[in-house]
């Protein structure tokens, strides 16, 4: 068959990448390829789902009227297996072809799976967490086997995550982190300790600078964890969540240049110029980093794929890059990031912070040369957005600095000019 | 009401030089999202007082309320899990559903403006300005008593309440 | 005694009118026949409380001297104005103005006419007629000067126009201008020198209205020593024609454009810059001599006769002509009596002066 | 002893079913008036601080306010009243001069209101002013007697020199009112509508911010004692130039606004230190006679090539007529009267009470005079001091004046409620105040509107009047006495106001 534009991946870049197209081209023809069976979720959300907060149906963050309405032909269960970059084609699982004009890859990313000696031997009870079905089989098990208590390596934001509903479900975890703080990549030390004790309180359990080194499992189910520090956690569930790496697997072989993911241009054009990529396979600008990065959040997947769709569809667009930001609640401790939290070489920032223990009350800011590159926003996040756009237009903040950490901070300590902008102006635009 | 439902683009402009501060721009964005619309039973009555979609700050003569812009390629929906946030067609605004939200803090986290409030308690997204698109003018607007708080069309001409 | 008989000259009394004027622009002299059947066919516009003629030419073996038209209410007030005019004038001649006798005439004064030269001498002759004239009017008791120019006379009285025009023996004059009035004034008079035409030098003029800035306009001329004694809009239209024509040298046809001034959006309307600055000047200085309020006058002197509407023509005026002749009158019908096949008929416009010129 | 601080004037009376607790009124007013407490959830007032000024009332949003007046009252006493025991209470606490602001409130007799118009029936028709035009425009300046025309090929030219002229579309404009006195929003809103509507507008003796530039071209710049913001740059900017000698509401009194009010704009606008006290003096020290005010005339319009007109404004006082006519000799293009009930920002409450007189008798007065004189066009006549409607600018125009100077009307179209507490600095409509955090009330779009909009409805008002009249131009009303009546006035008045009694005809 033929199409004049074909997705890979029916997650938030390729749902992005089809609005904008359609902003542009109204007729031309989409097709998505899926391999997952479900018309749409909102992968974020299944420890939600693991947590019982949202139903299956409540997942969908568009819906099958969506898909309708832009007139997309959605080919679902079936797995981009290969680019024949050449003839403009791919190849579905199953053997079909699919020939198309332009080309998103938004194949997203895929569970990274840590060597563990005895793993092979283990046949139920291990599970990864970044999709739906495997969610429903881990509810299922959990139900099944009356499991009341988990382990799970990794504290990363997949590992977190998954505690959180684990722990809404009313489950005891533990979790084994290979780094010296949960949530390496956006905490630091001091955020860290305070959701360890939150964590703690709710009968959460964090071992850190530890791992798995080996497993034991009985009658083929997991039975026992043993850790790097010696210690054995005997335990009949075990979620691995490392972390996530890109999925590349459908453009292995191909001509499409890789690094550590698909590499874009400022319009998310691979090297190919009909093909393009977005999403948490790609490595694209990063605003913050003076190189190109890959950013496994959803406002970058969003932003990308829409980029990607303006430019596939021919409205010349330009991706400015994101920076990472994260928010998560744990444990009724909401906690959002920006940017770059943690340098490496500390003398080389400026580093405002302020906590209050007894509220998991927690804000720090990273500056360099006056201008905002990071914060940690822990307990109270109310405004933190503005942080963000602070960081975006690298205003500098030397005239308000000693602002920046109070608690009535708003739009009011900014600069007047910078803030008439705010107040008058049309709101953000790319 | 319904009929007078506006159905062009508009936006709300701050004109802080002339913001009294006296918050009258929250207390009838309170009325015109309450069950009633009827001051005294929004505050004094049995319903549930709504939240304002309004942010108010002041420090010595400087103040100026903020509500949603809107903005045109606007954060929070992009960084919406659930689609609670979303555009409507007709007005071009940025609008939310309480219903799908489930409080997971993206749009707070994107938001430039710091304009979405959150309600921790109900893991919710509590308020955000809708420019009052049940109404036929916004609330704020229209009872700014100093005119601090105006509404412009797409091309940034003032739009007067008839 | 005065007021009893005379309240009018206290009030400002309100009246419509009907107002007629011929002239023989060549100068030729005709008979009053002609303005008294003029007038006549208008007495619906008066209630026989006043009306009167004037005629320029009747005097001609005596147009050199001053001809002053005097009425008196008793035989003192006569011995007292002719021992002043002995003391101010030569007198040449006096003599009885002559009438016919008219049952339905009631209060008449002794009326008499003294044509008169200057002796002294005087800067402006005509100043010093101005100051006799208002002297005699004001301070002798029961006398006043009705018709003071050269070469010309009015009559008046309080009477229908063709019982005055009967009792004046109108006929049987003749002259090149004839003007004629006829009065409705809104309350009872009994005063012949209420009556109009109103005179002074050789200006007389009628009028058909009432003067909203009859105020302004008074004060505005005792700036320049005119006393307004009989409290009529009339006298107040011709002390401002003798100040704007006489005194200021200003051509009648600018003379409309002060007294029914055209208005500002007329004025911004001029394309020529001087055109338009000059009419501005004009009001500027001029504003209080704008006459405001609904008219339509006749104004004559010895060279011409000029008709004149308020700025928006509350009061009618029709104009015509007929070879030399050109008359201005409230209504057509009182043209038409007297020259049935005319040249030209046509309504002035508002504030437009209609002029007569002695060719 | 038990000291009495003062007098409670208002009583603030809130009805507790409606306060929403939105605390609007705790945060606006200046005075401090409301308070809010969170533990008994209810919000109170001191009504000893309240100054009547109905803000808070305004603000409410449930209109659960009332200012009312006179809550304590001494016993009933013919001769002691509660303002001249309150006086005297705060005389006793603070030894000093009792000030007050705004103008006279004592009822010294209202002559505009014991003065009735004439309208026509039958005898002359009215005129319908939505029909037919109606002409307010009015001229300021020196007018010749009479112009020298001559006539070159049929085309008639005016001669005579025509000194300059102010050319209003309404015998209304704004007083004198300075930046520093009023705020510089409530400046722009009075300029902004001067402009819009074809009037003038006057600095005050407050020089001009150059935010008002673009409001120059109608600006009328004042001359004061204290010269303050006088420079040659300023008198070339502004339209006309009026030396200013005395102001009704403080004849013979010099202004004084305090040092804390001159920021860093008033200093810069008046070229004065930032935070001394401006200070006018009650004389200006180079006029101690006439023939020095001719001198101060002449001198301005040598600075300004005899292209603008020159005014003088001096209060009404006994001898008002004989002295405007000095004036007029002294060269003015025209002369200001501001009669006992002008405002102010600032006086002493015993001048402002007690000295001048009404300016209905001034300027019938002032006008009679220069007629009687012959020089009645050689200056345009202003009239200012208690214009309170269009009823009274037509009163004022047919006792003679060219125009009439509107103050307070102007303020209150901008809010002013009259509280009378210019002088404190804490006006809460932003209109008598420098604090910032009050002027942004004063939105000058806003109040540029209001003030456009009075002098819309009086200018309409004015001209179904003349209508009325039979008029249909303004002219034929200016010192036309006899479309004017008294009622109930004696003899001496009707003479002096050279009017008749209602009842008699023409």
């Amino acid at each position: 068959m033929k199409t004049k534009y074909l997705i890979i991946g029916n997650s938030v870049a390729g749902v992005y990448c089809i609005e904008a197209i359609r902003e542009v081209d109204k007729r031309g023809k989409i097709t998505v390829v899926s391999d997952e069976n479900i018309i749409n979720y909102s992968r974020p959300l299944i420890s939600y789902y693991l947590g019982g907060r949202v139903t299956k149906e409540e997942m969908a963050f568009r819906d099958e009227e969506f898909y309708r309405e832009n007139e997309v032909q959605l080919i679902l269960n079936r797995k981009a297996v290969r680019i024949l970059v050449e003839e403009n084609r791919i190849e579905l699982s199953g053997g079909e072809e699919i020939e198309f004009e332009k080309l998103l890859i938004s194949s997203g990313g895929e569970p990274i799976l840590p060597p563990i000696e005895g793993i092979e031997k283990v046949k139920e009870g291990v599970f990864t967490f970044t999709r739906l079905e495997e969610v429903d089989r881990l509810i299922d098990y959990i139900q099944a086997n009356k499991i009341e208590e988990v382990t799970v390596l990794g504290a990363g934001l997949i590992g977190l995550k998954c505690t959180e509903g684990l722990l809404e479900r009313g489950l005891r975890v533990n979790i084994i982190e290979l780094a010296d703080r949960i949530l390496a990549n956006t905490f630091d030390q001091e955020a860290s300790r305070i959701l360890e004790n939150a964590l703690g309180r709710k009968n959460c359990r964090v071992r850190k600078e530890d791992t798995i080194v080996r497993v034991e499992e009985k009658k083929g189910k997991i039975d026992k964890v043993i850790l790097r520090s010696g210690e054995t956690i005997p335990t009949r569930l075990l979620v691995i969540a490392v972390g996530v790496r890109p999925n590349l697997g459908v453009v292995k072989g191909t001509s499409i240049k890789c690094n550590r993911g698909v590499l874009v241009n400022d319009f998310m054009q691979t090297n190919i110029k009909n093909i393009y990529a977005a999403g948490d396979m790609t490595e694209a600008k990063d605003f913050l980093l003076q190189r190109k990065s890959v950013l496994a959040i959803w406002p970058t997947a969003a932003r990308q794929g829409k980029i990607a769709g303006y430019n596939m569809a021919g409205k010349k667009k330009k991706y400015n890059g994101l920076f990472i930001m994260n928010s998560v609640e744990l444990v009724g401790v909401p906690t959002i990031s920006f940017g770059i939290t943690n340098p490496p070489d500390p003398e080389n920032f400026e580093i405002l912070a302020r906590k209050n223990e007894g509220e998991n009350y927690y804000r720090k800011i990273v500056l360099k040369d006056n201008r905002i590159v990071g914060a940690i926003f822990m307990g109270k996040i109310e405004r933190a957005g503005i942080f963000s756009g602070l960081i975006r237009d690298r205003l500098d903040v030397s005239s308000f600095k000693d602002d920046l950490l109070s608690d009535d901070f708003g739009l009011l300590v900014l600069p007047a000019e910078y803030r008439k902008h705010m107040v008058r102006g049309e709101g953000f635009t790319e | 009401m319904g009929d007078k439902k506006i159905n062009k683009p508009r936006r709300i402009i701050i004109r802080e030089e002339y913001c009294m501060g006296c918050r009258l721009c929250e207390v009838w964005c309170i009325v015109a999202h309450s069950k009633s619309k009827d001051i005294i039973k929004a505050y004094k009555g049995q319903e549930p007082r709504p939240v304002s979609g309004i942010y108010f700050e002041e420090r010595g003569a400087i103040s100026f309320t903020l509500q949603c812009r809107h903005c045109e390629d606007a954060p929070c929906l992009e960084a919406c899990l659930t689609g609670a946030m979303y555009r409507d067609k007709k007005t071009g605004m940025v609008l939310h559903n309480k219903d799908k939200c489930v409080g997971c803090w993206m749009c707070i986290m994107a938001c430039p403006y710091g304009v979405i409030k959150p309600d921790f308690k109900e893991k919710k997204v509590a308020s955000k300005c809708d420019l009052c698109i049940e109404r036929e003018f916004p609330a704020c607007v229209e009872h700014c008593p100093n005119e601090a708080i105006i509404l412009v069309n797409k091309k940034g001409e003032r739009i007067d309440k008839e | 005694m005065r007021k009893r008989l005379i309240p009018d000259i206290d009030y400002r009394v309100p009246s419509a009118c009907g107002v007629t004027g011929i002239m023989n622009q060549k100068g030729e002299l005709f008979s009053g026949e002609a303005i008294y059947a003029s007038i006549c066919n208008m007495l619906e516009r008066g209630n026989g409380l006043g009306s009167g003629f004037v005629a320029y030419g009747i005097y001609p073996e005596l147009k050199d001297y001053w001809c002053f038209h005097i009425m008196y209410e008793n035989e003192k007030a006569k011995e007292n104005t002719e021992d002043y005019l002995k003391r101010n004038f030569g007198i040449k001649h006096s003599e009885p103005i002559p009438t016919k006798k008219v049952k339905s005439l009631k209060f008449i004064p002794l009326l008499w006419r003294y044509f008169l030269g200057i002796e002294k001498n005087v800067e402006s002759a005509e100043d010093y007629i101005i100051k006799v004239v208002m002297d005699i009017n004001k301070e002798i008791e029961g006398a006043f000067v009705f018709s003071s120019g050269k070469n010309m006379g009015i009559f008046k009285g309080v009477g229908n126009p063709d019982e005055i025009g009967e009792f004046f023996r109108v006929p049987e004059y003749k002259g090149y201008i004839w003007v004629s009035h006829n009065r409705f004034p809104t309350n009872s008079v009994g005063w012949w020198g209420g009556a109009h035409p109103f005179g002074i030098l050789d200006w007389s003029v009628v009028h058909n209205g009432e003067i909203s800035s009859y105020g302004v306009n008074k004060r505005y001329l005792e700036n320049f020593g005119y006393f307004c004694t009989l409290s009529t809009d009339t006298e107040v239209i011709t002390y401002l024609f003798d100040l704007l024509v006489r005194r200021h040298k200003i051509a009648f046809e600018t003379v409309g454009n002060i007294l029914s001034a055209p208005f500002w959006s007329q004025i911004e309307r001029i394309e020529n810059k001087e055109e338009r600055e000059l009419l501005k000047t004009l009001r500027m200085v001029y504003g209080p001599a704008l006459v405001n309020g609904p008219f339509s006058v006749i104004v004559a002197n010895s060279s011409c006769m000029v008709g004149l509407n308020d700025r928006i023509k509350l009061r009618p005026l029709v104009a015509a002509t007929k070879g030399d002749f050109l008359y201005i009158s409230s209504e057509e019908a009182a043209i038409k009596i007297v020259s049935p096949q005319l040249d030209k008929v046509w309504m002035p416009r508002a504030g437009e002066p209609t002029i007569g010129k002695l060719m | 002893m038990a000291i009495p601080k003062k007098l409670r004037e208002f009583d603030v009376v809130r009805d507790d079913e409606k306060c929403i607790r939105c605390e609007v009124c705790c945060r606006m007013c200046a005075n401090d008036v409301h308070s809010y407490d969170a533990e008994t959830d209810k919000v109170s007032a001191d009504s000893a601080k309240c100054v009547g000024c109905h803000f808070c009332e305004d603000v409410c949003p449930t209109e659960a306010l009332v200012i009312k007046r006179n809550k304590s009252q001494i016993k009933r006493n013919a001769n002691w009243k509660n303002d001249a025991l309150g006086n005297i209470i705060k005389q006793a606490n603070t030894g000093g001069v009792v000030l007050i602001g705004m103008g006279n409130d004592r009822p010294i007799r209202d002559y505009f209101g014991h003065i009735v118009l004439n309208a026509s029936q039958v005898t002359n028709p009215s005129i319908d002013p939505l029909r037919e035009p109606m002409e307010l425009k009015t001229f300021i300046g020196s007018k010749p007697d009479r112009i020298e025309l001559v006539e070159k090929k049929s085309k008639i030219k005016n001669t005579t020199e025509i000194p300059p002229q102010l050319e209003l579309e309404t015998p209304v404009l704004f007083t004198a009112m300075s930046f520093g006195s009023i705020s510089l929003n409530a400046c722009k809103s009075l300029a902004k509508a001067a402009c819009d509507f074809g009037t003038y507008w006057n600095t005050g003796e407050g020089g001009l911010h150059k935010d008002l530039y673009p409001y120059a071209h109608r600006c009328i710049v004042q001359v004061a004692s204290g010269r303050f913001g006088v420079d040659r740059e300023y008198l070339k900017k502004g339209a006309a130039i009026e030396i200013k000698i005395g102001q009704g509401a403080k004849p013979g009194i010099g202004g004084h606004l305090p040092g804390e009010k001159v920021s860093a704009e008033i200093s810069s606008t008046r070229m004065i230190p930032e935070g001394t006290d401006a200070l006018s003096p009650a004389p200006h020290h180079d006029i101690y006679s006439i023939e020095d005010l001719r001198q101060l005339i002449f001198a301005l319009k040598e600075a300004t090539d005899y292209k603008k007109p020159v005014g003088v404004k001096i209060a009404a006082v006994h001898n008002v007529a004989p002295i405007a006519s000095g004036i007029v000799r002294a060269g003015a293009d025209f002369v200001v009267i501001d009669g006992i009930r002008g405002g102010t920002g600032a006086a002493p409450q015993i001048i402002r009470d007690n000295v001048g007189i009404p300016i209905e008798l001034a300027v019938a007065a002032v006008d009679q005079r220069l007629r009687e004189e012959g020089i009645r066009h050689r200056a345009s006549l202003i009239a200012a001091g208690g214009i309170k409607s269009s009823g009274d600018v037509v009163k004022a125009v047919a006792l003679g004046a060219d125009a009439v100077y509107i103050g307070t009307a102007a303020l209150v179209a901008l809010g002013c409620h009259l509280c009378q507490r210019c002088y404190t600095g804490k006006c809460n409509w932003g209109i008598a105040t420098q604090d910032p955090y009050l002027t942004k009330r004063l939105n000058p779009e806003i109040g540029a509107k209001r003030a456009y909009n009075l002098l819309r409805g009086w200018s309409l008002e004015i001209k179904e009047m003349l209508g009325g009249m039979g008029i249909n131009a303004i002219e034929s009303l200016r010192g036309n006495k006899e479309q004017l009546r008294g009622v109930g006035l004696h003899e001496k008045e009707l003479e002096l106001l050279g009017i008749k009694h209602a009842g008699e005809a023409w």
